[in-house]
Order: C-alpha cells, then structure tokens, then sequence
C-alpha cells in the first residue's frame, strides 16, 4: 500500500501531503525534513527509489516537482512510477498544462483529484477520463449550489434596495 | 524514461552549450563579455561548462578588467580539468603581471597561484619574483600570499627560488599591509615545516609590534596569532611586550581582542609580580564581558574561550557571573556555554543568586538545556561544600515535580554528590528510591544501582531492589551490566545472607558463560576467583576507601589546557581538543 | 466585529506567505492569519467558514498547529450542502487522522452520509472513511460500507471495496463479512470496479485463512480469466499505457493469482499458461511493460510454478540486471533476492555483475547489492568476494561504510574456512572501519580467538602491530588491549610464530607503553579505558618487573570521576599493593567461552529477535 | 597556528550553493552538502552553534535573511576572525545591493565574485571596508570604461578613508546613545543590569581631518588634576573603532583619530553600575477557568518628572493560540500581536513619576494541540527612548577638528537612552 504521498518543489517546499498510515505531526515533519535531504540531492540519472525505514519511496520528478510515494518494501516499485505518471497527467489535463502555481493555489483541488485517484493508500481508478468526469460532476454541483446562493442574495440585495 | 516527463512543469532551453560558444566567439566585445557572464552564471549553478575552455580563454586578452576577472575566474575552476589548455593563459598572465596598472598585476599573480596545476606553477616564478618587489604595496601584498600558495603546490620550488627570503625581507616593507601578509605567509608555510623558516627574533618582535598599529584589523590579528608563537626570553621581555600588546584591548573588533588576550596569557606565564599579574587581569576583564554584546557566532566562541581561560585563572571574571546569565532570546548553543561558564564561576558568594537562574532554567523547554541545568545545580554541590546542602534541596524539588528526564538527570548527578560528600546526604536515598521503576537511561540506572550497592547495608530492602533490576540482566547495556555485578558483589559482601548468596550466583553465572562481552567476564571472573580463594581480601579490595572525588568544574588536563590557550579563538579553542584530533593532513583530489 | 477578519483571500494568504523570505516573517504572517481564523471560529461565523478551513488546511501543510480548526471540519461536514461538505471532508482528512478523539464525533454525520441519495455524497463519506478510520469506527459502520458493495453505482461500488481494506486492516476479524460481495466484484467489466475488488480479495487473503481458502476456491478462475482478458485485449484508448491496456489490473491481478498459487499445486497448475503468456508477449521497452513482468516473475517465483516457467523468470530478470535503465537494475536485484531461494545457481551466474553494482555511485542499488552478495556467498567463493569487498571498504562513501562493515563481517563469521583467514579478515577490517564494527563482531572475534590456542601468538602480534596505525579505530584499540593483556607473554616472548610470519622485538614495557596509550589517547571512551584497566593488571602479573610502573598508572584514575574507572582503579590498586599473594590466582588464562555453545546461543538469540519483529 | 580557509559559501535558505569560491582548492561543493545535512541532523538550523565540524572539515556560518554564509577549512583557523569576517562580508553585500538575500546574490552574481576576490586572498581575510571597496569595485549601474586602479587607502595606515574628499559645508553629527539592559526575576528582584552606550558619528568632512574628542572621563581627568565641574563618570570597556589610536590612548587617554567619511561607531562603552529600573512593569494573572484568563499589569516611569520616555511598547506574552484579546488601557493602546504570540500595550509619551494600567482578557480554544509542549516563558519586554538623557551622565567637552586646509566644523551631538534587552520574566 501506499502510506504517504509527498509532493516537494525543488527548494524543498511542500506543496501536498496525503497520509494514508498514522503519523503525528511531529513525525510528518520529521519524515518530510529526511526525505527531501535524502531525494533533492539525487542526481538525475540515479534509480528513482530510495530505501527509507524499511519502506521504499518511489519518486519521480517533474520540472521543479518531486512526486514521491512511500511503498511497502513488497510493492511494486514500477507500478508506482506508473501511478504517479497517472496523476500527473489527470492533474495536467484538469488544469492544461499544470504548473507549479497550478498546485499552489488550488492545491484542494489536488487533493480533491487524488482522492478520486486513492483511497486507502490503494489505487481506485485507472481510467483517467473517469476520474475527470467525476471530478467535472462535482465541481458543478459546486457551481450550480454557488449560483443559486449568489441568485438569492441578489433577489435578497433586489428586496432590500 | 524521464523522456516525456519534461513536458509538464517545465520550461527548458535547449543547447545552451553550442549557443554560447557561439557567442565567446562573437566579434563583438560586448557579446562576449555577455557571453562569458552567462557561462560564469552557469558555473554558478553548478552545471558543466568546461568544455567551453578555450573559448572561454580566447577572451582573455582584453583591456576590460571586469571580463578580465571573469575569464580568470573561470580559469580557476576550471584549469585543473583542463591543465593542457590552461597553458594557453599562461602568456597572458605574464603579461599582465607586467601592466601598468597594479590592480591588474595584482590580479595576475593572484589568480596564477590559485591555479593549482604544475606546469603552470613554473611559469608562475618570474612574476612573483618581480610582483614581491613591485612598487605599489598592493602588488607586494598580494605577491607575498602568493608566496605560500606556491608552496602549498610546490614546496621545493620555493626554496629553490629563494623565495622564502624575499618573503622574510617583507617583514622589514614600510607598508603594513604587506608586513601583515608577510607575516601570514611565513606562519602557514612554518606550520608545514619543521625547520625553522620563520623565526621571531626581538629585532622581528619590535618590526611587528610597530605594523601592529598601523595595519588593519584583520592584519593585527595574523601579527597577533604569529607572535603567539615568540617566547619572550624573561619577565622584563614578556612585561614589555604585554605593554605593547594591551591597547588592542580596546580594538571594536572581537578577534583582534581574543588575540590579544591570547598574547598576554601566554606571556603572563613568565611574569612573577603578582602586583602586574593582577593589573593585567583586571585590564583583561572588561574586554571579555563586552564579547558578551557581540553577535551572538562571536559570543559563542568567546565562551568557548572564556571557559578555558577561568580554568587558568580563576580571578579574572571571578565578579562578573552576572553578565553570563542566559537572556531570554540567546540562541539556545550561547545558553549551553553560558551554563558551564556559571558552574565555573559559581562561589559561595554567589551561590544563591546562581541556584535561582538554574532552577528558573530547569523549567523551561527545551530538554538538552534543561538537562544541562539540573546536572549544573549538582556540580555546584560538588563544587561548593557550604553550599551543597542548598543545591540538594533544589535538586530534590525538582525530583518531586516528576518530569522524567529531569529526576534521571538528578540522579546520576546525585550519585557524583555521595562521592563528593561520603555519609552526609545519604537520608535523601528513601526519596531517590521512590523514582526507580521509572528510570530507562543506562545511565541513570547506573548510577542508581552503584548508589545501591554502596549504601547497601544502610537500605533495608537492598536486596530487593537490586533485585528488581536482575531479571533483565541479559538485555542491559554493558554499562548498566557491570554496576549490577560489582553493586551485587558489594551487597554480597556487606550482607552475606541467602537472598544475597543467590543474587550473587545469578549474575556471575549472567556475567561469564551466558556472555560473549569480554570485558564483562574478566572483571566477573576476577571477582569470582577472588571471593571463592579469600573472601576477606574480597572484602579488602572491593570495599576499599575511596578516595572523595574532586570538584569536576574544571576538567581539562592542565597539558592540555595550556595547549589549548595557546591556540585561544581557534577552533582548537572552540572544540576544547588539540589541533592534530581535527586537522587531518589529507588532501582532496578535488 | 474582530479587527482581525480582514476576511483576505485565500490566494491572498498564499501570496503573503511565498511573499516571505524566512522562517520567521513566514510564521508572523501565518500566526496573524491563525489569529483571525480563531477569532472568526469563536464567533461562529458561517459565512468564511468555508474559506477558513481552506486556508487552515494550507497553513497545515506548512506544519503549524492548526487543533483549533479541527471542530470546524465536523460543522461543514454536518451542512446539507455539497460545497460545503467537500470541503469539510477534505479538511477532516488533512487535518485529523485516526488517533483523534475529535474523529469520533463524525461517526454519525458519515453514517447518514453513507445513506444520502446523492451518489457524490456516499462517495466522500466513503473516500474520508478509507483514508482515515480508526478501530472502532470501522466495526460501527462496517454494514453501511458492506451494503453500498452492491450498489449499483460503480464509483460508489469502487469505493466501498477501498473502504472496505481500511475496514479489515483494522478489524481483521470482519474479514468473513466480506468474502463473498469481494468475490461478486470480480465479475464486473468497470475496471475501476475489477481494480478495487482484486485488491480487496488480496487484502483478504491476506487478513484470513478462511478467506484465502473461500477465495482461492471461488475465484482462481475468475482472476485467470480477467487476466487473460485484459492481456488479450484489443487496443482500449481509455486504458491505454505505451500499448498496454491496464497494466495498473494487469498488476493488481497479478498480485491476488500469487496469494492463490502460493503453496497451492492445483492452483498454480491453472496459471502457468496465461503467466507463460504474459512473461513472453509483454512489450518490455517501456516502464509500464516492465512492471507488468516483474510483477510476473515474482508471481511466478512465489507459485508453484513449473521449472520451464521460473526459468523463463529467471531469464527476464537477467536482461533486467543488463538493462541501462537504473530503475530496472535496481527491480532486478530486488527480485533476484527471491530468486536466490528458487535457484541459487542461477543467480550465482550474474555475480561479477551484481559485485559490480556494490560498487554503484547509486545508493539505492549499492545497498540492494550488498543485500544480493551476502545471499550469494558460499565457502567457494567467499575468499574473492571477500577481498573484494574489504578492499571497496577503504575507498567507499562514508555513509555506506556502516552497511558494508556489518555485512562484512558477517560473510567473514559465517563462511570463513579456517580460523586464521577469519582473524585476518576481522583485523583488516577492523583497522580500516574499526569505528562502524557491532559490538557482537568484536565480541566473536575474541571468543574466537581464545578457543585458538595455536593462533594466540599471531594474533597478538598482529594487533600489536595494527595499533600503531590504526589507534583511532575504536574496536581495533578494544580488541588489541584485551589480546595484549591476555597474551602479553606471547607477543613479548614470540610464542607460536607462523610460517612466514615476521617475528617482533616488543619489550614488555613495550606492551604496557600500548595500553597505557590507549588508556590515555583522546578518541579512547569508557570501555576502552576501562578495558585497559584489566589489561593492565593482567599485564601486571604477567611480567612481574614492571608491576610498579603498573601499580603507578591505575592509581591515577583513583579519583576519576568516572564510576566506573574509579571503581577498578580502587580495587586493581589494592590487588597489587596488598594481596601479592593471590594476583596471579586471580588473573590466570581466562576460561574460553565455549565456542560450540556459543554459536548456537548466538543463532538461537537472533531467531527470537526475528520472531519477536514478525 | 592559525590557518585559512579554504572556501567561501553562500548558500540559501535550504542548503544549496548560490554562489562559492574556492581559496585553496582542497574542498569541494559536495562539501556545502554534508554541512547542511550535518547541521539540519538535529532539527533547526538556527539552534546550531555556529562550527560544524565532519570528517576533517570544519564549517563555521552565519545566517542572514534568507542566506547562509559559510565557510569551510581543513585547517586550525582563527573562529572568531573567520566569524567576524563573514558578518563584515554581510556589511559589504548590504551596502552594495541594500538588502543581501537570495536574489540579490542572484542578481549580482559578478560583483560578487569580484568582492570575494578581494576581500579574502588565499582563505585569508583581506579588506573589508565597504566604501573604499566600492571605490573600485562597481556594480553593473555604476561601471564605466576607465580603467580601475586601487585606491590608496587599500594598503594606507589609514585604510578606512580615501584622499580628495572634498564637501563645501564641513559638519559632524554626534549621537551619543545609551541602551539600558536589564533582567528582573519573577520576584521582583533584578538580576541583572547594565549600560552599554555608543558614540554614533556621522562625518562631513574635507580632507584628512584630525580629530580630538574629550569626554568627562574621570580617569583623564583626575590625570590632569582637574575636577570637572560636573560629574566625571567611569567607564568599564571602551571599545574604539579602528581609526582611533589606540596606543595614545593607553598612555594619555586622549581620543584622537581621522575618521572614515560618513556614518560609523566611534565608541562604544559599558557600564556595570546597578541602574534603576527606568520602567517598572508589574503583572498579576487570574485564570476564571481553563479557557478564561485575565490579566491586570501596571507600568510605572521611575525617573524624574522632567524627562519623558517615548514610544514605550510593552509587550506582554500570551498563549500561541489565545482567542479574543481584549484590552483596556488607561493610557495608550493595546493590540494582540499574534506574530509575537503577544499583546503589545504602546504609549507614545511616558513622563517620569507616572503609573499607567492595563486590564486584558482573553480564551482559549477547547481542543489542545495534538503534541501540547509546554509553552515558551516568554518575559515581559519594554521598549522605549527617553531623549536629552544619558544614565551615566556621560558628556561630549570637546570635539576638535583640525584640518591642513583650516575650515572650521562645528559638532552637533545629541544624547538618548534607550531599552536594550530588558525583560521581566513572569511566575
């Protein structure tokens, strides 16, 4: 399973943290201070896979962002090269053409994504147009339930002017 | 497969490297200087542009000084991998070395002794030769450091050359600056040396004492730290130069005060007047209570110092423990340094004062100081006798707050009070014993069974305690495993009853064939042997008196600590060891 | 109105935040903002709830406290809204974890939730329940997920399966409620579906025997025949991966046929064609192909597979260890370890390459190396590799130093073919990484040592000799001290010199000047020191004429402060100066700690720790 | 004895080398690395003393802004000189580029490297007035085509001050001000005070002007034989800059030196004399519930009515998560500070003999924070000026300026006390 996902710019930033196994805040801090020494000094052509505490962190970087998962030490390490690939590209096409701003901004829509992407630390969907249907479905419900706010307090702004 | 990863998040430029060197090679002046930033921009940050060398060194010749310094600053990273086409520059810095302008002759030579390859360094002596007697003290300043680079690549060449003579003349220059650098120079190359290269006579004492007026700052303290070295010859030469040395007490800089404090130190040791011996440590006082304003980098390694200096002589900040009490935003490692220097400084005099700061420490949250400032308040106890039993009953009010790491603390530092105070604290062990399930440190749990085992016929249920402790013998530290045994062959000894006689089977029996830990074993067996052969010389020499320990507050060796104020502001100061247990004589491949 | 709810933007916040240099001016703008959320949460304001929690789940992300947001998570959550109760979902799940008692005030908002009509609705409480229940909230809400397993909705059916792990990782015993909707999803077509239900068989099996048997027997075919399927199928754009449809099902599928095959013949019988398939048809040019084959290859290592297919394995994972790819290498040595049980002599062919990766600038395949080689060492070839590794030893990354000795030693321990090869070994590594050696190596060595009586002699001289230029070597320094003191009289006397072994001048003050050195040098620690102590008394009876210079040196540590040193040095004095008469009694040839007992006491301590971690 | 260095740093926030050089080519950038993982291996890097030492290599920094300045030495080299030297490179950078911070290095990455260049020779500290280098190291905006040469002042006597300055009204401004640093215990007892004053100047000057400052100083005084007619005070340290000669004013006290141009610190003293607190803070808590305090303090001046302390900021710590401060004051205003988990009470004019209240209540949240440490016991700490006033009665006699050219400089000085560090710790 995957226990954690870890998303580091290059500075060393976080940009997204998903918890799947049970870590106090001090130990989260911990974690992320460890792995990023461990995986921002990795040259580029090193394997993708660090051995951390007994658990493996699957890491794949893009531009600026480090995309990292911490498997079990029976996981498949290749698998999860695929499974980050797999958000990325979710990511890339809800956004088109994600950037690091992208993630900074909206980082609820994200995590929203990569709730529709795992649960439990186990994957839940591999066809990436689902998950963006899904997504697509409630984000309207957002729109629609913020449209008919703002039309009542217009009628509400209409009635008291 | 990073292939297509590249296409999110990203924004690359390709062939950076083909472009630029296109650009080195431009026609245009100010294309190439751009050019030349850019690929030192790249270098900066940390990407791999030598194979740009000889373009690079192509623009060399310029008239412009600031590409000038870039090229040359390319050189020097670079040179090294490329040694064959580092020749190349060579015509260029021998020209420079001779052009009119002293910045750039300057420049020249000191960029050439940074190159550290050795077809180079040959080409380098006829420069250097004539920039150590170039007119303007910029070039000689600079010439002369170059002196000891050149011998840091090729000692040899500079004997050959006689350079180290040119270099001692240097010493005489009417400019301060090259004086200073001169005397740096030499010091560094003597390091490295066994003969003598570098010899302080009184004719070079009274040349540096004069430069060290006039030169700057950071010129007085290379003066200062090689003077250190000169051993005045008697108490009237050492007075002498103490004289001259005093006013830099007064310097705003905090490194030319450590030297100078350094240097009176040491001459301090051949002078007998007491009378003088006391002026100079009031003089030395007040400059060292006003490091305590510096940045708080410098205050640390004044403390470092200044711990070592209160070992020497006692008096000197013996009034002033105020200035160390820890402010409430000192940075937590100037605290530290603040609490040991407190020990030192702690008399009866002050003792209250003292002990309120450390249990206003001993409340606060950060628990490497608040460890620190329990074991402070029980070295005080051993420290001061009048006030030991103060310092107890602040320790035990701390005991009964039940902060775990705080009552472990106080209990190895109690165990250190008994030995100080043998049949005088002993009523307190009821209290200590309440807290014994509830130590997990090997060293307190140490240190509270030796307590056991001493004080065994005085505690009723010794044997019950000690006891308690058995059952996990196997998975013990070693530490913890050989105060058990000598604490249980001491019960053994005291109280030679069945309870005992059964213990004492168990862990010799734990303590020899049940472990593979050598050293364990020798000292089991040796007790073994020792109480089935003569149990009456058992008794002798496991209950022997022991000699009372003695105030532990200052600690260093006085070899040791001698040596270490020799090399005051050093990092020999601030890690409290000997140079040679840091330097290593390795060097890099780089 | 608070002066602090200047009501700014979540984007403004994040703006002010990038906008800070350094640690501190980032805390001051996130505290200020804490303060104006706290202020806004006691007045219960409704209309920037939503925001706030938004903004709180960010300043989380940065590591600052956020506890007192936690309440505002279970009010959005409680709302009838959708916006409203996403957001509160989310926030519960970034800002809490199971270990909150707060959780539990949530139980009933999820319940209803898991009942709402809005499919959306089921599916957050669904996705906050799997990702974050504690113990006890499974077993209150376990019938709700079991029930939405037969919904008719695949987004919620795929989530409820998800859930459902989380369920039965913290309740293993509700595992049998499971076994049977787990099976039902197996014969779905969603792969979203499929995908959640073979992963909750595997999880299954893995939490119960009944389970695994009912699985085993019920869906053996099922998951051959989703696997057949999906290999088989045609080019499917939606789950398409560089020409392979679904390899995240290929995997997963993959994965619960080995928890059937395991240990089972008939089983696995029933998969060694389609794995046959998909080891020899699977595109192995691209990253997703591969992992598709080394998760087959591991299913086929872990099956009771025919010998044609583990060799088809083994051939796979041979191009894997040649591959440029370091990802692939490094899967390649991982999976060999397995392979070492199947067919060691396979692997053995591979191990001038693999010795190679030891020596990997890569961390990770430099330690997955090491791993291997320790697998691969047999008395054949333990000389060779051995010299090879201790040679690496000396110019490798400090960091790796400690992972090298370790394994090291433990190569020398357990295959070395005569007693003298492993005492030079031991002393070549404990001169060059004395500092990294366990405290149970050192301790071996010696009990090794003291059961060779025709080796005592070398030894002793060989440390001797080693302590000139190895004293910052910590082991080394113990190890030489205890021979020296035990031996003295056969390093000073040459007893038992070897052939071909130099013979030494060494005066008895000679051996004391070394234990006194490592009683005094600076890089000794206590044990050392302490050490050198009872090497000196030894030394003391073993060369009479030199016991006052002995007795000289233990009475400086009397007053040492220093328990310990204090101790020995009080009772080692009265033993010289008063009882002459019995020292040599006491300090006779210690008695050797029987080997034989020994190693087996050593090998039955480290199974119990083994046990002990499983 | 003493070695150099063998590489100068820069490093940003999270450990990665922005700009370096290498002195003696026996490190490298690998080495910027291991120092950040060392010292990050115990959690912040602000708690970490200031040398690192691993494997042969000892590291010694300073931080600033959202910079590391680090450098790295094989060798026994002078701590406090290499310290020193990396906050005066600090000064440097500030006075080129205003701010030193990442970008700024980023920005200028060329004067950078030339400063380096000169400043240190070989890991040697060189030169490191910032005037004088600005004199022939310019950045981008200013550089021009003639060719540089060193400024004489670089290897001088005088190395702080260049020849040819010429101004047409020729002024000396002179601040003296004194900080007030005091440590008071929750009993009310002080534990620690004194006085630490600087002579700030700021010269406008022709020429090489010779300067002479007299001071009430008693020990020259008395040296003299006279009594002053006002109080001659004693001074513990002083402290000179660099251009004060040092020797002369061992022997005869006298105070005499030619200025750098512009602004620096000409002195600085300290006192140990036990001062009276100038202003008295008293705190009393009462905690209504667990989530309910409320707090009363009380501020008095202590000092004579015919001064009056300005901008006085008291700031009285609280709970990191406090919710809904409120304050009332009966003079001034009070405002919670959550960035200094405070409540700041400011009162812009304090007369001497005064005594001013506050009353604040706050809450706090029901729920705990998961890993509750105990918090920080932060004391009470007190800002504020008073103008026209000096603790010790210290007083400028005379400031002589003689040039060769003969104009006449007429010298303005001032005189302040201010709050240093003074912090009353609460129970």
């Amino acid at each position: 399973m995957i226990n954690f996902v870890l998303l580091i710019s290059r500075q060393g930033k976080v940009r997204l943290t998903k918890w799947y196994s049970p870590y106090s805040q001090k130990e989260r801090a911990k974690v992320i201070r460890e792995l990023s020494g461990v995986i921002l000094s990795r040259g580029p052509k090193l394997c993708k896979f660090v051995e951390w505490r007994g658990y493996k962190v699957v890491y794949r970087r893009y531009a600026s962002l480090y995309f990292c998962m911490c498997i079990d030490s029976e996981d498949n390490e290749l698998e999860t090269l695929e499974i980050i690939h797999h958000f990325v590209e979710i990511l890339d096409r809800y956004f088109g053409s994600v950037c690091e701003l992208d993630l900074i901004f909206n980082f609820h829509k994200a995590y929203y994504i990569l709730d529709e992407i795992l649960i439990a630390g186990e994957l839940q969907e591999s066809s990436k147009k689902t998950v963006a249907r899904l997504i697509a479905a409630q984000d309207s419900l957002v729109e629609t339930a913020k449209e008919q706010a703002d039309s009542i307090s217009n009628v509400i702004a209409q009635v008291t002017k | 497969m990073s292939g297509h990863d590249s296409k999110y998040f990203s924004t690359t430029k390709k062939g950076e490297i083909p472009e630029l060197k296109e650009e080195l090679n431009s026609q245009y002046k100010d294309k190439r200087k751009d050019a030349v930033k850019k690929v030192i921009a790249a270098m900066t940050v940390g990407k791999d542009v030598s194979s740009l060398f000889a373009d690079v060194v192509n623009c060399m010749q310029t008239e412009n000084l600031e590409l000038k310094k870039l090229v040359y600053l390319y050189l020097i990273n670079y040179a090294k991998s490329q040694p064959d086409l580092a020749i190349l520059a060579v015509n260029t810095f021998v020209k420079d070395s001779q052009d009119p302008n002293p910045l750039i002759r300057a420049l020249a030579v000191r960029t050439m002794g940074c190159i550290r390859v050795d077809k180079i360094t040959e080409y380098l002596c006829d420069p250097l030769q004539r920039c150590l007697k170039d007119d303007d003290p910029y070039v000689r300043k600079t010439a002369a450091i170059c002196v000891a680079k050149l011998y840091d690549i090729n000692a040899e060449l500079v004997e050959d050359r006689g350079f180290l003579e040119t270099l001692r003349d240097l010493i005489s220059d009417n400019n301060p600056m090259v004086v200073a650098n001169a005397v740096a120079a030499l010091a560094e190359i003597q390091e490295n040396n066994t003969g003598p290269i570098f010899e302080i006579t009184s004719h070079t004492l009274s040349k540096l004492l004069t430069a060290l007026n006039e030169c700057t700052e950071w010129g007085q303290v290379f003066i200062l730290d090689a003077l250190s070295r000169y051993k005045a010859s008697d108490a009237r030469d050492a007075e002498n130069i103490v004289e001259r040395v005093t006013p830099r007490l007064q310097h705003a800089n905090c490194a030319v005060v450590l030297s100078a404090v350094k240097m009176i130190l040491l001459q301090m040791e051949l002078i007998t007047g007491t009378d003088v011996v006391r002026n100079l440590c009031k003089k030395m006082a007040p400059p060292l209570v006003t490091l305590l304003s510096a940045e708080p980098e410098i205050q640390y390694v004044a403390l470092r110092n200044i711990n070592l200096i209160v070992q020497k002589r006692p008096t000197i900040l013996a009034h002033e423990i105020k200035v160390f009490f820890c402010k409430y935003n000192d940075p937590i490692y100037v605290k530290m340094e603040k609490l040991e220097i407190m020990i030192k400084l702690a008399s009866d005099r002050n003792i209250d004062q003292v002990l309120l700061e450390f249990k206003e420490y001993a409340t606060e949250v950060d628990v490497d100081f608040v460890r620190k400032a329990v074991r402070a308040i029980g070295r005080c106890a051993i420290k001061l006798e009048r006030a030991a039993e103060r310092c107890i009953s602040v320790l035990l009010e701390l005991i009964k707050i039940k902060v775990n790491y705080v009552v472990q603390e106080a209990i190895i530092v109690i165990k250190d009070i008994f030995r100080r105070y043998p049949n005088t604290y002993e009523s307190i062990i009821a209290t200590l014993c309440e807290s014994l399930d509830t130590l997990d440190e090997p060293e307190a749990k140490a240190s509270m069974i030796w307590i056991i085992g001493e004080y065994a016929e005085r505690i009723d249920n010794a044997d019950e305690l000690l006891e308690s402790f058995l059952e996990s013998f196997p998975e013990e530290p070693a530490l913890v495993q050989l105060q058990l045994l000598t604490a249980t062959v001491k019960l053994f000894l005291k109280k030679p009853t069945e309870g005992p006689q059964q213990m004492i089977q168990v862990v010799l029996n734990n303590a020899t064939v049940e472990t593979d830990n050598p050293d364990l074993r020798d000292r089991a067996y040796i007790y073994w042997r020792l109480l089935s052969t003569d149990p009456e010389a058992a008794k002798d020499v496991v209950l022997a008196e022991k000699p009372v320990i003695s105030d532990d507050s200052n600690q260093l060796d006085p070899s040791l600590l001698d040596e270490l104020l020799a090399n005051i502001a050093t990092l020999s100061s601030v890690y409290h060891k000997p140079p040679e247990a840091f330097v290593t004589r390795t060097k890099l491949a780089a | 109105m608070n002066p602090f709810s200047s009501g700014t933007r979540l984007r403004d916040m994040i703006r002010a935040i990038r906008a800070c240099k350094t640690a501190a001016e980032e805390r001051a703008v996130v505290r200020k903002e804490c303060a104006a959320i706290r202020a806004a949460i006691s007045e219960n304001d409704q209309d920037y709830r939503h925001r706030n929690l938004a903004k709180l789940m960010f300043i989380h992300m940065l590591g600052y406290p956020t506890h007192f947001g936690q309440m505002e998570c279970l009010k959005l959550i409680a709302s009838a809204d959708f916006p409203e109760k996403r957001i509160g979902y989310l926030g519960l799940m970034l800002l809490l974890d199971e270990r909150q008692e707060v959780l539990m005030l949530v139980t009933n908002s999820l319940k209803q939730d898991l009942n709402h009509s809005n499919q959306y609705i089921v599916g957050l409480a669904l996705c906050a329940l799997g990702n974050i229940c504690s113990a006890e909230m499974a077993r209150d809400l376990a019938p709700e997920v079991e029930r939405l397993l037969q919904s008719r909705d695949p987004n919620i059916k795929k989530k409820a399966a998800l859930c459902s792990i989380r369920i039965i990782r913290k309740v293993p015993d509700l595992a049998e409620n499971f076994m049977g909707p787990a099976s039902a999803l197996l014969k779905e077509k969603h792969h979203g579906v499929l995908i959640a239900g073979v992963q909750l068989c595997t999880d299954l099996c893995k939490a119960s025997t009944e389970a695994l048997q009912y699985l085993r027997k019920n869906c053996t075919d099922g998951s051959i025949r989703i696997l057949r399927d999906v290999s088989n199928s045609p080019y499917a754009p939606e789950y398409d991966i560089s020409g392979i449809t679904d390899p995240f099902l290929h995997i997963r599928v993959l994965k619960l046929m080995r928890m059937f095959g395991q240990g089972d013949a008939d089983a696995s019988e029933y998969m060694n064609d389609i794995l046959a398939q998909v080891a020899t048809k699977t595109e192995s040019n691209k990253n997703a192909g591969n992992a598709i084959l080394y998760e087959c290859v591991e299913t086929i290592m872990g099956i009771e597979a025919t010998s044609g297919l583990r060799v088809l394995a083994i051939n796979i994972l041979g191009r894997f260890l040649s591959n440029r790819d370091n990802n692939i290498r490094y899967v390649a040595l991982n999976m060999l370890m397995k392979a070492v049980a199947v067919d060691a002599q396979a692997v053995q062919r591979h191990r001038s390459t693999i010795l190679e990766c030891v020596k990997d600038s890569d961390a990770s395949i430099r330690k997955r190396a090491l791993e291997l080689v320790y697998l691969l060492v047999n008395e054949t070839n333990v000389k060779p590799l051995t010299k090879e590794l201790v040679d690496y030893l000396e110019v490798s990354e400090q960091d790796f130093k400690g992972d090298l000795t370790a394994k090291i030693c433990s190569i020398i321990e357990k295959y070395s073919p005569d007693k003298l090869w492993y005492i030079d070994q031991m002393l070549k590594v404990l001169s060059e990484a004395g500092n990294y050696v366990k405290d149970d190596v050192w301790h071996a060595l010696i009990v090794v040592v003291s059961n060779a009586s025709d080796l005592q002699g070398y030894t002793v001289r060989s440390l001797y000799r080693a302590f000139q230029t190895s004293l910052e070597q910590e082991t080394l320094v113990r190890v030489a001290v205890w021979c020296i003191g035990e031996y003295g009289e056969m390093l000073v006397n040459n007893v038992g010199v070897l052939d071909g072994e130099e013979p030494i001048t060494v005066t008895e003050s000679d051996a004391v000047d070394v234990v006194e050195a490592a009683l005094k040098h600076h890089s000794s620690d206590i044990t050392t020191r302490a050490m050198s102590l009872i090497a000196l008394l030894k030394l003391s009876s073993r060369f009479p004429p030199i016991t006052e210079r002995i007795r000289e040196i233990i009475t400086l540590e009397k007053g040492s402060l220093l328990l310990e040193l204090q101790q020995r040095s009080i009772e080692f004095h009265a033993i010289i100066q008063k009882h002459q008469n019995i020292k040599s009694s006491l300090l006779e040839r210690m008695p050797v700690l029987d080997e034989s007992t020994y190693v087996k006491k050593k090998v039955g301590s480290s199974d119990g720790t083994l046990s002990a971690n499983k | 004895m003493a070695g150099a260095v063998s590489a100068l740093f820069l490093l940003d926030i999270k450990g990665r080398v922005l700009v370096w050089r290498d002195y003696r080519g026996d490190v490298s950038a690998v080495q910027a690395e291991r120092f950040f993982t060392k010292l990050i291996e115990k959690g912040d890097p602000e708690s970490h003393d200031p040398v690192v030492y691993d494997n042969g290599v000892s590291y010694m920094f300073v931080q600033h802004s959202n910079v590391f300045l680090m450098t790295a030495a094989r060798r026994n080299c002078n701590a406090a000189s290499i310290l020193l030297f990396l906050h005066r490179v600090i000064d440097v950078f500030k006075h080129y580029f205003e701010e030193l911070e990442e970008e700024s290095l980023r920005d200028n990455f060329v004067v950078v490297y030339e400063l380096l260049d000169e400043m240190m020779d070989f890991g040697y500290p060189q030169y490191t007035e910032a005037k004088i280098l600005s004199e022939f190291i310019k950045t981008d905006a200013y550089r021009m085509e003639v060719t540089q040469r060193p400024p004489m002042a670089v290897t001088n006597a005088v190395s702080w001050r260049s020849e040819g300055i010429r101004y047409k009204k020729n002024e000396v401004f002179l601040d003296v001000v004194e900080s007030v640093n005091i440590l008071v215990n929750s009993n009310g007892q002080i534990v620690r005070s004194d006085v630490v004053g600087a002579l700030k100047m700021r010269t406008y000057l022709s020429g090489m002007p010779e300067c002479k400052l007299g001071l009430n100083d008693r020990v020259l005084l008395e040296a003299q034989g006279r009594t002053a007619k006002g109080k001659a005070i004693d001074l513990d340290d002083i402290k000179f800059h660099q251009c004060v000669r040092l020797a002369r004013f061992e022997n005869d006290r006298t105070i005499s030196f030619i200025p750098p141009d512009g602004s620096f610190d000409l002195m600085t003293y300290r006192l140990n004399t036990q001062v009276k607190p100038l202003i008295w803070v008293e705190v009393q808590v009462e905690k209504h519930s667990r989530s309910r305090i409320e707090i009363m303090v009380k501020a008095r001046s202590q000092f004579k009515e015919r001064s009056t302390a300005t901008n006085v900021q008291i700031e009285l710590p609280v709970p990191s998560d406090a919710t809904n401060t409120n304050a009332r004051t009966s003079m001034g205003s009070a405002a919670y500070a959550p960035e200094n988990d405070a409540l700041v009470w400011k009162i812009k004019s304090f007369p001497g003999g005064k005594e001013y209240m506050l009353r604040a209540e706050f809450s706090l949240p029901s729920i705990t924070a998961e890993e509750a440490v105990p918090e920080r016991k932060a004391p009470i700490s007190v800002k504020f000026e008073i103008p026209y006033f000096t603790v010790s009665g210290i007083q400028v006699r005379y400031l002589k300026v003689i040039e060769k050219s003969g104009y006449q400089a007429l010298p303005w000085v001032r005189y302040i006390t201010m709050a240093g560090e003074y912090e009353l710790r609460l129970i």
